[in-house]
């Protein structure tokens, strides 16, 4: 009991150090690594894979998963691209993006609570229906973004970038949803025990809908900052990113048996985790094939940590 | 202070051929407490499953404040100042005391909720309760005791007018249960009426007022607690059973075959110790919660790894084994059929396969399909089952058929012990008739049994030794042929011991 | 299952039927269809089938399917077409390796395999057609070296590489790897290998580029995601044209549409055409010849069509330069 | 829609012996055939028929394996990523070693091995399935990678393709391979004390927990046979392809596997399904796909058909479980 419970701090605190140590060790092999500049250049490029993970922990918090993210944020840039070549406004394009992010959230949680698929095989479908349509709408062509689409997505003040003060603003308001409303409590009690939660006579089946839909308008911002830092919306967009988002949540102490964990920390210390892995590897010119490896170890690791920390209790899901 | 709050009337209700409730009553008088007993089955649960607006009753009818009401959601029985604290506690374990108190009822402003508010309303409440809780402790660090003070505290939000306590102290620690009794007392004090479902009829007399006694779905008496004893509530709740003719011989050789030496487990079973004869069935006596599931399980080793030591008769001479190997030797009925009996989409033929797999495959682990079609019939006929054919699923079958043939499979592995626990829940006379035939035939043909079971009717039809359980200890034995009186006073005897 | 009788039923209203009856059909797999590239291929391989096709006195019809980078799906489609009874089957290979058991396949099926584009592993095709890669590196990299040697700097060059399954990252990589060996005014300070993906373009750029503050000058194995390598140097206030005392060195690889403003704007100095056209105007002689039985008279490497080198000073006059004109 | 699928249901029931997910798959195959009977008659010809089951062969086993585990109440992502790596080492060790025996032995092994780490996570330590093997997945495909960097391995010794590409009484080896493997699960899964309890534990734990039913290992095996048939299949990809790379294990494939079990009849709830049906699943996905071909309809649209398909089917087998219960 007591022995369980020194573990789970020190599982608590595992990730934090890791990362400590392993910055400091690209930066005593590259101390620019460590340059402020290169910080913000990391927190500007984890921006994408943070605002898709916010809405990943949303939904990992409530005890499921929503692996369809990536392709959400494809679908909707693409939708919003094909707009904006064919003389949309910037505006008006991006709130139909957000839009189509929302109704594609609303058709997993529609399959999810009206024809209470399995969210994990329900996502998973939607996962390869959505990339499918991305792909159609796109001609899963390099379709090139108006310039000022691009400047925005690099647009900094001094060192401080755009998307990684959005970013942060959102992760905030969701960590406030979440902490602070009724709907994260539920939310919160979801994950914990949904059975229990109905007997309570909370509105299960209604969070659970619009948990989706937040995720989903999430990922198409997400989507938004990855194709303007590129420029370009590309086939190669969000794809392997749910893997990604999922990773960085359970690296970032969020229980995939749900109930627990914080957005706000959670989200940034597992894209940074992530972040600092890659980039590192890329400053010290590594094998660049090794990425993938590690990344998948890591997620191994955290999803093993947890398991101890929740006891197995792999009731959920 | 005897205002009538409540009154439910002549209730009925049915759940298909079974009917739960044929004519239940209970009143209730403002600031009273008033304790709801009966074996289980006696419909206690439907009963206020109703009143909690879980269920609509038949027929009959509720009033509240004399005024006659239906509730068709636990909503409207809110409405009505009704709260139901259920058994199983309603608790969130990652989400903080004041969190669980206002989980369905969370103030906010501008849809902010406001961390001071609830907190300092939640010291409030529980200051009132009596308890000193941390708002902002997690609840998954608490004690059962403090869950329930929370769930309580919950109750308390909507300010009840009435509050249901379903099997409050189950799990209750002693000095929790003293913590409880308090709080009860300061709810009664605040106007508050209480219906307190227990099966420890010693709390009945620490804090109730008064005694409404069910069975078989009836309300057979409603009392005032001081015209009451312990033993005549235990005989109101069992009922007297009339002339009950031992289904078997008397005289039994003593030929010891399990011995059971200071079982501990956890705090599910405690230093429990007892023989078995071979052949013979050992009734194991207790009210719900006394331990008799956990100590069943327990001795093969189905809840953990149980400290203490188990002997098995071997050619004469006791030796100690492992509760795995009893387990080996051991066929288990449990209380639960369609959770842990019965494989319900599966056909009868593979239902009865599946422990005796190794008895009907051959080389390679090759399945002998006759072999188990054979096995099958021979289920099917050796315990008269009805069933079209054995490809069947079972979950088309009766309750009684399928209790059978959890029967038959485990019959198939020619246990050495057989282990009852409740066989004969949710069936009708005749499939009860049956089961207790089996049971005894088994036991004339060797099989030692521990035969549990709330009904002490038939316990007593076929139990040639008793074993009494009360607060998971095993507190008693009694002989065969002691009389019900006996036996219940044996019961009030140590739940009072228990009690003092 | 209505569902599904009503969507067969629908299929088959739209179908007219598979056509098989011709002269010549060519059935080609892509690998995948994510650049304009593919599209200009595609189309230029049709228009040119009707000229030549008219000259040669042959009726060409194509049959495409595509196989979105999954090697054993395009191993399928190409049993598909060997099925469909094609007279020639080519193929733009996603794996140099796999692609040895379609032609296999084909050659077993009695049928010419032309390798489009990229070259195969082991098995020898009938006939490969494409660009060359490795010259198309040469050229532009010792183009890059004059330049920069006039201009007195020493390039202190950051790699992007293409995806290694494709041999003409491969070759490119030999290519600009030979300039790096023969020339001073060059060298390569760190490698990315960017999949083609896009987005690693732009983040193993600005990596790079934050690694090495030193570098000033990149050769971009193609220029396809250009906007991406933009991006990055804009990151890195790097993104000027030439003549600014802030420009950066830019030579990539296939000016394709994407890029042709840029050179225009002087941001990318040099660079060495992937032709499209050139390509699929020899693609539809060589199958033609074939067709005939005649020998197309290939070199050892197949019948590669050479690219020019463009550079800021000659792109506004160049001739049929697909990319310019491309819708 | 839900008349519709009742209507179905009671049919299901009463008139033939068939699941209604079965009937409605027999039902597509059906409407595929017709379609392609009216629209490319070539596509009868032996030749092609032949064809489709080459082409058809690596998915069926790898359905396969996916049945066995799904049967048992689990789920396995990493197949694909599995047997990219295990035809990645046993390529590396073939080509080394000259040996087709010992590289075709490593795949095996190496396949088992996979199955095996993923059986323990789960049946041991009692992690989620699909979780565990999406881990599993991203590594594997992680380490074949960075060992190949992500180029292909394609000089494996002629005597390997000669054996495997063989064609025996006209039809190539990899059928008898597929035949072989189907018959072996079906047989492991409907006449084995194994296969027994694999649908008991995938039907209820708790029961076979009080049954005696050595639980844990059942799961664990479920998903060591997984790995296995992985292995297989890396064998016959690999002599296919005439290559082994990282990207024969990309995540298109898990979809396609996917597809095949749930329209095949194997419930994703456990306890339900047929290695053949898994296996009907497989031909038809890959029917599917040959009719997209010949339409000259888009990749990306077979992806949607498929993952509509799959919500479909585990949409209506969510319904049978409720009715009955």
């Amino acid at each position: 009991m007591n022995l369980d419970f020194t573990l789970n701090r020190a599982l608590d605190f595992a990730f934090p150090i890791f990362l400590v140590l392993v910055s400091l060790g690209f930066a005593l092999v590259e101390p620019s690594f460590l340059s402020l500049e290169n910080i913000f250049g990391m927190l500007h490029a984890m921006a994408p894979i943070a605002v898709i993970s916010t809405g990943m922990a949303l939904i990992v918090i409530m005890g499921k998963l929503d692996i369809s993210l990536g392709s959400i944020a494809l679908v909707s840039m693409g939708v919003s691209a094909t707009l904006l070549q064919s003389g949309y406004g910037f505006i008006s394009s991006s709130v139909i993006a957000l839009l189509v992010g929302a109704t594609l959230g609303a058709v997993n949680g529609f399959i999810i609570c009206i024809l209470k698929v399995n969210p994990l095989i329900a996502t998973l479908g939607t996962m390869l229906t959505f990339r499918g349509l991305g792909n159609q709408i796109t001609d899963a062509q390099v379709v090139v973004l108006p310039d000022g689409f691009r400047a925005l997505g690099n647009f900094s003040l001094g060192i401080i970038y755009f998307d990684t003060v959005i970013c942060l603003v959102l992760l905030i308001l969701v960590h406030a949803l979440h902490r602070r409303t009724k709907f994260g409590k539920v939310v919160t009690a979801i994950g914990n025990d949904e059975t229990t939660a109905e007997r309570v006579g909370l509105p299960v089946t209604r969070t659970i809908f619009f948990s989706f839909v937040i995720a989903g308008m999430l990922a198409s911002i997400g989507g938004f900052f990855a194709s303007a830092q590129v420029g370009a919306v590309t086939s190669f967009l969000g794809k392997g990113l749910e893997f990604t988002a999922v990773a960085v949540v359970v690296v970032g102490g969020i229980s995939l048996f749900g109930g627990r964990g914080s957005i706000l920390w959670g989200v940034i210390l597992g894209s940074l985790t992530f972040e600092v892995i890659r980039s590192g590897l890329n400053y010290l010119g590594a094998n660049p094939y090794f990425y993938q490896l590690i990344g998948g170890v890591v997620i191994f690791i955290a999803m093993y940590a947890a398991a101890i920390k929740t006891g197995y209790s792999a009731n959920n899901s | 202070m005897n205002k009538n709050i409540l009154q439910m009337q002549n209730i009925k209700k049915t759940y298909g051929p079974i009917n739960a409730l044929s004519n239940a009553s209970i009143l209730l008088k403002k600031g009273s407490v008033v304790a709801l007993v009966g074996a289980n089955g006696a419909g206690k649960s439907t009963l206020m499953n109703i009143l909690g607006g879980i269920t609509t009753p038949d027929d009959g009818e509720v009033l509240v404040n004399n005024k006659k009401v239906n509730f068709n959601s636990p909503v409207d029985a809110a409405r009505y100042g009704i709260q139901f604290v259920h058994q199983e506690l309603s608790i969130f374990k990652t989400m903080t005391v004041a969190e669980n108190i206002f989980i369905n009822q969370f103030p906010t402003q501008f849809g902010i909720i406001s961390k001071q508010v609830i907190e300092a309303t939640t010291r409030q409440l529980l200051a009132e309760l009596g308890s000193n809780l941390n708002p902002h402790h997690y609840v998954e660090s608490l004690s059962t005791g403090d869950c329930q003070m929370v769930v309580i505290a919950r109750a308390m939000l909507g300010n009840p007018k009435i509050l249901i306590l379903d099997e409050p102290t189950s799990s209750l620690s002693k000095y929790e249960k003293e913590k409880l009794n308090l709080v009860i007392g300061r709810l009664k004090d605040a106007g508050v009426a209480i219906i307190y479902i227990t099966h420890f009829i010693s709390e009945i007399f620490e804090v109730c007022d008064s005694v409404t006694v069910m069975r078989n779905g009836t309300t057979i008496s409603s009392q005032a607690i001081h015209e009451t004893d312990n033993s005549k509530i235990i005989e109101l709740m069992l009922g007297d059973v009339a002339s009950i003719e031992k289904k078997r011989r008397k005289e039994r050789n003593k030929n010891i075959f399990l011995k059971v030496d200071k079982l501990q487990n956890e705090n599910k079973v405690k230093e429990a110790t007892f023989e078995l004869n071979k052949g013979e069935i050992l009734g194991i006596w207790g009210l719900l919660g006394s331990g008799r599931t956990e100590l069943v399980r327990s001795i093969i080793g189905l809840d953990g790894q149980p400290k203490g030591t188990i002997l098995i008769n071997n050619h004469g001479k006791l030796t100690p084994i492992s509760a795995e190997y009893l387990s080996g030797i051991t066929a288990y009925v449990s209380e639960d059929r369609r959770g842990e009996g019965v494989l319900l989409p599966m056909s009868v033929l593979k239902n009865t396969a599946l422990p005796n797999l190794q008895k009907v495959s051959g080389n390679f682990g090759m399945i002998m399909l006759n072999k188990a079609r054979n096995l099958a019939t021979r289920v099917i006929k050796s315990l008269s089952i009805k069933v079209s054919n054995f490809d069947q699923k079972v979950g088309t079958l009766s309750g009684g058929n399928q209790q059978k043939i959890v029967f038959g499979k485990w019959l198939e592995t020619e246990p050495y012990l057989l282990i009852l626990d409740e066989p004969t829940r949710g069936l009708d006379i005749s499939a009860k008739g049956e089961i207790l035939k089996i049971a005894t035939d088994l036991a004339n043909n060797g099989v030692s049994i521990l035969f549990i079971s709330s009904e002490l009717e038939e316990l007593m039809k076929i139990s040639d030794r008793y074993l009494i359980l009360s607060e998971r200890h095993v507190v008693a034995e009694l002989p065969g042929d002691s009389t019900q009186d006996s036996l219940i006073s044996a019961l009030s005897k140590t739940v009072q011991g228990s009690a003092a | 299952m209505k569902r599904f009788s009503l969507f067969s039923v629908i299929m088959c209203l739209l179908l007219p039927g598979q056509v098989l009856a011709s002269d010549l059909t060519i059935g080609f797999s892509w690998n995948s269809v994510t650049q304009p590239l593919e599209r200009a291929w595609e189309d230029y391989m049709k228009s040119e089938a009707e000229v030549q096709g008219k000259a040669a006195g042959v009726n060409i019809k194509w049959v495409f399917n595509v196989a979105d980078g999954d090697p054993s799906r395009q191993a399928n489609n190409i049993e598909d077409l060997i099925t469909q009874g094609v007279d020639i089957v080519s193929a733009r290979a996603e794996d140099a390796g796999a692609i040895n058991a379609s032609i296999r396949a084909a050659k077993s099926a009695g049928i010419p395999f032309i390798t489009f584009d990229r070259k195969s592993g082991s098995v020898a095709p009938t006939a490969h057609v494409g660009g060359d890669s490795y010259d198309q590196a040469l050229t532009t990299g010792r183009a890059f070296a004059d330049l920069l040697g006039s201009k007195g700097i020493t390039g202190k060059c950051i790699e992007l590489q293409g995806a290694l399954t494709d041999i003409n990252a491969v070759q490119r990589t030999k290519g600009w790897a030979e300039v790096v060996a023969e020339r001073s005014e060059v060298s390569t300070i760190t490698q990315v290998p960017t999949e083609w993906n896009p987005e690693l373009f732009r983040s193993g750029l600005a990596n790079a580029l934050r690694a090495n503050p030193d570098a000033n000058c990149a050769f971009i194995a193609s220029d396809f995601a250009i906007t991406a390598v933009q991006a990055a140097l804009e990151e890195a206030d790097k993104w000027y044209p030439s003549g600014h005392p802030k420009h950066f060195w830019l030579a990539t690889q296939d000016v394709l549409p994407g890029a042709v403003p840029l050179m225009e704007a002087k941001y990318i100095d040099v660079s060495t055409s992937y032709d499209a056209f050139a390509h699929s105007q020899e693609m539809v002689r060589v199958a033609i010849a074939i067709h005939k039985g005649q020998d197309p008279g290939c070199s050892a490497d197949g019948c590669l069509a050479k690219g020019r080198v463009v550079t800021p000073a000659t792109i506004g006059t160049i001739e049929n330069l697909w990319s310019k004109t491309y819708n | 829609m839900v008349n519709m699928i009742t209507s179905i249901l009671n049919f299901g029931r009463i008139k033939t012996k068939l699941s209604p997910p079965l009937l409605i798959t027999g039902l597509m195959f059906f409407a595929a055939l017709i379609f392609l009977f009216l629209n490319s008659p070539e596509f009868f010809l032996l030749k092609n028929i032949v064809n489709i089951f080459n082409q058809c062969a690596v998915l069926a086993i790898l359905s396969l394996g996916m049945s066995t585990v799904m049967i048992g109440g689990g789920i396995d992502l990493s197949l694909p990523a599995n047997m990219a790596l295990s035809a990645i080492f046993g390529s590396t060790i073939m080509i080394l070693t000259g040996s087709v025996a010992l590289g075709c032995l490593i795949m095996l092994i190496s396949g088992v091995a996979i199955g095996s780490l993923n059986g323990f996570a789960i049946a041991r330590l009692r992690m989620i399935p699909f979780v565990v093997t999406l881990a599993t997945m991203t590594i594997c495909g992680g380490i074949s990678v960075w060992v190949t960097n992500s180029v292909s391995i394609f000089n494996q010794p002629e005597k390997f393709f000669d054996i495997f590409l063989a064609r025996v009484l006209g039809l190539p080896l990899s059928i008898y391979i597929l035949i072989l493997c189907l018959i072996m699960t079906q047989i492991a899964m409907s006449f084995t004390r194994f296969g027994w309890m694999v649908y008991a534990v995938g039907t209820s734990p708790a029961v076979c927990r009080v049954s005696r039913i050595p639980v844990k290992q059942v799961l664990f095996s479920t998903y060591v046979l997984a790995g296995f048939l992985a292995g297989v299949s890396a064998i016959v990809v690999t002599a296919r392809l005439g290559s082994a790379s990282a990207n024969i294990g990309n995540d298109s494939v898990i979809l396609d596997i996917v597809t095949a079990c749930v329209i095949g009849g194997v419930s994703i709830y456990g306890g339900k399904g047929r290695p053949f049906g898994a296996c009907v699943g497989a031909v038809l996905v890959v029917i599917l796909g040959n009719i997209l071909n010949l339409l000259e309809i888009s990749f990306f649209i077979g992806l949607m058909l498929k993952g509509f398909l799959i919500i479909f089917f585990v949409s209506l087998d969510g319904l049978l479980v409720k009715q009955n219960e």
